[in-house]
């Protein structure tokens, strides 16, 4: 891990920022739980104390079902003339890459003698990945979720009631993620002593954007390993969506260094990249590519705002990048060249969900499809060895993507004519 | 607005140490509207409120309980913004100095690139004594300190119950003003009784010589009472407050009815500081929550 | 392979058969297919021409994720005071290890200059896993699905369309898995030449039981090294779900050989192990528990059937177990004494699904919920070291497992309020 | 029943050979119950047909299409027992020899064990001439040959579009009674013309010397016509029987449709083995489906 830290501080002024993002803009309260989580992450997750990150390796292999393979995509390479690789985090325990940081965190919670897990969930993809963990490393476990979103995922919220964690609808505002963020760290800021709030993406205060990074940087490392062996050398790009950014700080992290690996992250661009001040609404969450600077949960970042500085609601089709936030260090690594911020609206990222079911017998999350989607429109920029991320699987999207493909003339859609009766 | 600086350092000091036992009072700006707002004020600084907190609305209240969360959303829905807010204070006549309370976000956005300085000198020219923000501790705080310092105005720091030990000393060295002691973890919002983290922080800040005044929860007479006998200087109300204004079928309704439960809360606070003059040896036990 | 072979020659008569169960009891215009079927399977699968099994051993590790995970089941090892290890089929590509043998088929059939695929489907865990193998390799596909089954189990369906295969609606009989199988054969015998039939299970005439055993029969090599390498020795008993029985001889191939390693086949019980001939009717699929011999689709093997040789229609929570066959090759293992057939109940096996999910952070699949549910309840005479097949996972099974809880009293669900509004 | 043994191996390859061209037809017994069944196929005996194939229904009927599917879970659901399709044989008295036709299963477990040999008795004794077995390959049959050999009865072969070559050789000698020629691939069920198929089986079979004749899909006296005009000894129909049964309102209206359907069959064969006989040369083309 020493290595790493020498990386980081290439970019990294040291304590919580990159740059001029990041840092802890928290209520006094959570102060003294963020340095003991400093603490804890300095000695369990970068020193390994206590064994910590073997377990965590090894709980990820046996429980999470890692390495994850990297698959060359036949018929994507055809189309596209080129070599086309997909990281298949898809086939994580859970059905995403949140497990990496969720077990990651869950587990650093029981270490540092914590007695409770909280977290908020938006689609109910983290909040499933940490009602796992939770289950699975005995802890108890609260998930805060937006009352429209408890609406719209209920089966996620019947997997994290399965594994016996409470989930606690949230009434306020337009109750969805923003709002469930709100709400845990409320819960934060009342039990602080006892509980770990587990952050679901590489976002919030200071170290959590690290920390998640870190228990994610795994996806990259082992498509560095894996990409070598299958191709022979690194790829000429990669490519991952970004909501929050931890599927994409994860795979991209250790290619950061590699100054010939080019590397995009692909936001949802929704149907519109304007953004309604008046209503406060943002018909997108291409905060990469069209926020500017501001402070949201905890951190210095890149954010959908009025001018005023009230946080817009942001829209995608995609439940899991809709998020008027991104990780402070993705904000940074835009900032300087390193990583290219993109997005793709509503249409491409359907287009993308149906290509990969059609193609390669993938059905990809609808985040994972805004990577894909990408792919399609400008796989000529992207050299001749790509790896694109697939963070998870659309098992979940199923009943989103029928009701939006009905609504658009798809080009990549089968006929769905749903069988009534 | 009063000008008191003389033997103290601030407005916000004289205010609290000039009228022991203080009330301070919060209400949000907006809420329901700013005109409702700027008479809920004046009632408050009638009833007795020493030092008036005004909340400067932002979407994403994370420090708030249910009360205030929804006294924002309110006023957001009214259309309330930062210089809708700034042309409030210029326009109220107060005897209690005025401190505005938001979010650091708010604060960023003010000028044209994010930066603190344009909220602070705007705030400092329509006459405001001083800043609390609840998601800005005190390592963070550096270029707001800054700019307020320059500004002559006060930037309030929160001390909470899990504040201890040395990041204590770091934070009461910055403080100006007054000490915010959050009397419970948690978030704000009426309780129906005195936390005992409130006396076991009274007793841990006790070396240090700065006014201190304990907000969250409280909502009585009564309450206040305890916390000022426990050795507090101050009382800070909020959603006690808002429930009034909540539940006010017409807005003018509210008034009096604001006056009344300011005055409510300065006499329990007097009364508490009587039983300190009269018993001084006699430290109240804490009352179980 | 010829190992292998060897050691099928002392159970095995030869031919098709095992003991006096298996066969080719199919119409006359089918039988020229399964001989070149037999061929193909003999010479690409036994033999790996032309790399036959290095090229889907390839595929399956980067497109179906294996090896899947042996994981010590910390919390039930506990709770049994000996040591459990689960073998993680739910997190193959798919939800389950229906994968193995579609994948193996497909490409099989791709080999043999097949055009097209068909496949039946119950609970649609075999067409979702044929379809995405169809669309991984790029052949057009059919699945035949009863009716009563489309409407439950929609969410397969659309995963299905996703992947762009037809789903035919059978509205015959009780419109279940039965009549789908039945369907797909007469679609088999119109189309026989240019098409393939992949069946999803170790059913049927030979050569598909053997042929799916073999591709199937990795989940227990997988084993086999990896309890070895963790605990250091071969497990005291091995325990499997069966309803046609491909998991369950996936998981037992590799041990039928090691004497003392106990094999346990745990059918689905139902509500009762009493058969209601008079309206032809199981309230049960435990056919090798309560069977009799006979023949259907293909093959002789234990059947539940009226005393007349109607066959009766099977019930249970699991609609993956829902047959009233089951494969030959395990009634034969089962007449000899090799393979100790047990069933649990509904009741028993909605515990086991809670029992995981809250213990370990895995919501199996009903139909592994059953194995489950026998470790709980003769966990005293599984010996110290068990392994338990995790065949599926239960996300397809959520709102089975909520309606079925909420009319019992279940010893281990957790109270599931369900959100409203 | 008539008794034709005499030139013969069997009553049913006199049925055949004797009546030449030959019209076999079938129905599944018990639909819509065993008295109306009794009285069908005494129709049809009288309509002309020479032999008749009588269903024994079975739950999973693998080889028929929807017609005959159909037919059987009436049977089913009236509850159409082995034992009552043997009584129902026993009363039977018609010019032609009867056939059973079921799944290999019915058979098997006919006696107390799994055993094909109680049923054939059964059989015999009833009065069958012969068993078809649509799942029941050349591989398999050997048991249910030995038996009916044993009690004398035809066990009847069917050839497919697929069986060809070795395997061809190795069903043609197993055949007694006539080789059952499956018109085209898929499952029974009327069809509006006769398939290719038929013809190049028919080809391929004209060197074995046994009766051969062809069913599935065959629905209309001019397909009877063409496919005797092929060289096929006899025309087997069923679905296209069925269909009358079905859309009658009141069984009995069905008997007469029956009859005359049969009769229209009988002759649409006759018109093909005059064709014959008239222009002995001339091979028809085959129609493409
Ligand atoms: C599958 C998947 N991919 C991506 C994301 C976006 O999160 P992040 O940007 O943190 O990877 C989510 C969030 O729910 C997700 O479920
Ligand atoms: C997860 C799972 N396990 C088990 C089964 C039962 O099939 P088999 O007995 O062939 O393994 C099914 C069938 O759908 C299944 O989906």
């Amino acid at each position: 891990m020493s290595t790493e830290r020498e990386r980081d501080d290439e970019y990294e002024s040291g304590g919580g920022t990159f740059g001029d993002y990041g840092g802890q803009y928290v209520p006094e309260a959570l102060m003294p739980a963020l340095q003991e989580l400093e603490d804890a992450y300095e000695r369990y997750v970068l020193e390994n104390e206590d064994g910590f990150m073997d377990e965590f390796r090894d709980r990820m292999r046996d429980f999470g079902g890692r390495p994850t393979p990297l698959q060359r995509a036949d018929r994507l390479s055809e189309r596209y003339d080129r070599e086309v690789y997909l990281k298949r985090e898809d086939l994580l325990h859970g059905g995403a890459h949140k497990l990496n940081n969720a077990l990651g965190q869950v587990l650093l919670a029981k270490y540092m003698g914590k007695e409770r897990i909280i977290a908020e969930t938006g689609a109910g993809q983290h909040g499933t990945a940490t009602a796992m963990a939770a289950a699975h490393l005995d802890m108890p476990c609260e998930i805060y979720m937006g009352r429209t979103d408890v609406n719209r995922q209920r089966p996620n919220v019947y997997r994290m009631r399965m594994n016996g964690a409470e989930v606690n609808p949230v009434e306020a505002g337009s109750a969805t993620l923003k709002e469930a963020i709100n709400e845990t760290m409320r819960d934060w800021a009342t039990t602080v002593e006892r509980t770990h709030y587990v952050i679901g993406s590489v976002v919030g205060p200071h170290p959590f954007p690290r920390m998640v990074r870190d228990f994610q940087a795994v996806i990259g490392e082992e498509i560095r390993d894996q990409i070598r062996e299958k191709a022979g050398r690194l790829p000429d790009s990669v490519v991952a969506c970004a909501g929050g950014g931890s599927n994409t700080m994860g795979t991209f992290h250790a290619f950061v260094p590699d100054e010939g690996v080019d590397l995009y992250a692909v936001e949802a661009g929704g149907s519109s990249l304007e953004i309604d001040e008046e209503n406060g609404m943002a018909p997108n969450s291409a905060t990469l590519s069209t926020g500017t600077d501001g402070v949201l949960h905890g951190a210095m970042t890149k954010l959908l705002q009025a001018g005023d500085g009230q946080i817009v609601e942001s829209h995608s089709v995609s439940a899991g990048l809709d998020y008027a936030g991104v990780g402070p260090e993705l904000s940074h690594l835009v900032d300087i060249g390193r990583v290219t911020p993109t997005n793709v609206d509503d249409d491409d990222a359907l287009n993308g969900f149906h290509r990969l079911s059609r193609l390669e017998g993938i059905i990809p999350a609808l985040e994972s499809s805004h990577a894909l989607g990408y792919l399609e429109e400008e796989h000529d920029e992207l050299g001749d060895l790509v790896v694109v991320n697939v963070s998870g699987r659309g098992d979940k999207d199923l009943e989103t993507v029928l009701e939006e493909t009905e609504k658009r003339d798809l080009e990549a859609a089968p006929e769905i004519e749903v069988f009534d009766g | 607005m009063s000008d008191t600086s003389s033997e103290y350092d601030s407005d916000i000091e004289a205010a609290i140490r000039g009228n022991h036992p203080a009330l301070i009072t919060y209400i949000t700006a907006g809420d329901p509207s700013l005109e409702d707002t700027k008479a809920y004020v004046e009632a408050l600084d009638r009833g007795g409120s020493d030092l008036i907190e005004l909340g400067l609305p932002f979407s994403e209240p994370i420090a708030e309980g249910q009360t205030i969360q929804a006294a924002i959303n309110r006023a957001l829905a009214a259309g309330t913004t930062p210089e809708g807010f700034f042309e409030l204070v210029e326009d109220l006549e107060t005897e209690a100095p005025l401190l505005v309370m938001t979010y650091y976000n708010m604060i960023l956005q003010y000028g044209s690139e994010p930066d603190v300085r344009p909220f602070v000198e705007r705030a400092a020219e329509a006459g405001l004594s001083g800043i609390i923000v609840p998601d800005l501790p005190a390592e963070e705080a550096d270029p707001l300190r800054d700019a307020c310092d320059d500004n002559g105005l006060d930037l309030i720091f929160i001390i909470a119950p899990t504040t201890e030990g040395e990041r204590l000393d770091a934070v009461m060295s910055r403080v100006s003003g007054f000490a915010y002691v959050q009397a419970r973890l948690g978030t704000t919002g009426a309780r129906a009784n005195v936390s005992g983290a409130t006396y076991d922080s009274l007793a841990r800040l006790s070396k240090y010589d700065v006014p201190k005044a304990v907000g969250f929860g409280v909502s009585e007479g009564d309450h206040a009472a305890e916390i000022i006998e426990a050795g507090a200087d101050g009382v800070i109300v909020g959603s006690a407050l808002i429930d009034i204004i909540a539940s006010s079928d017409d807005p003018s309704d509210a008034v009096d009815a604001l006056e009344a439960k300011a005055a409510e809360l300065k006499r329990g606070a007097r009364r508490g500081a009587e039983t300190l003059t009269d018993d001084p040896e006699d430290t109240p036990e804490p009352e179980q929550p």
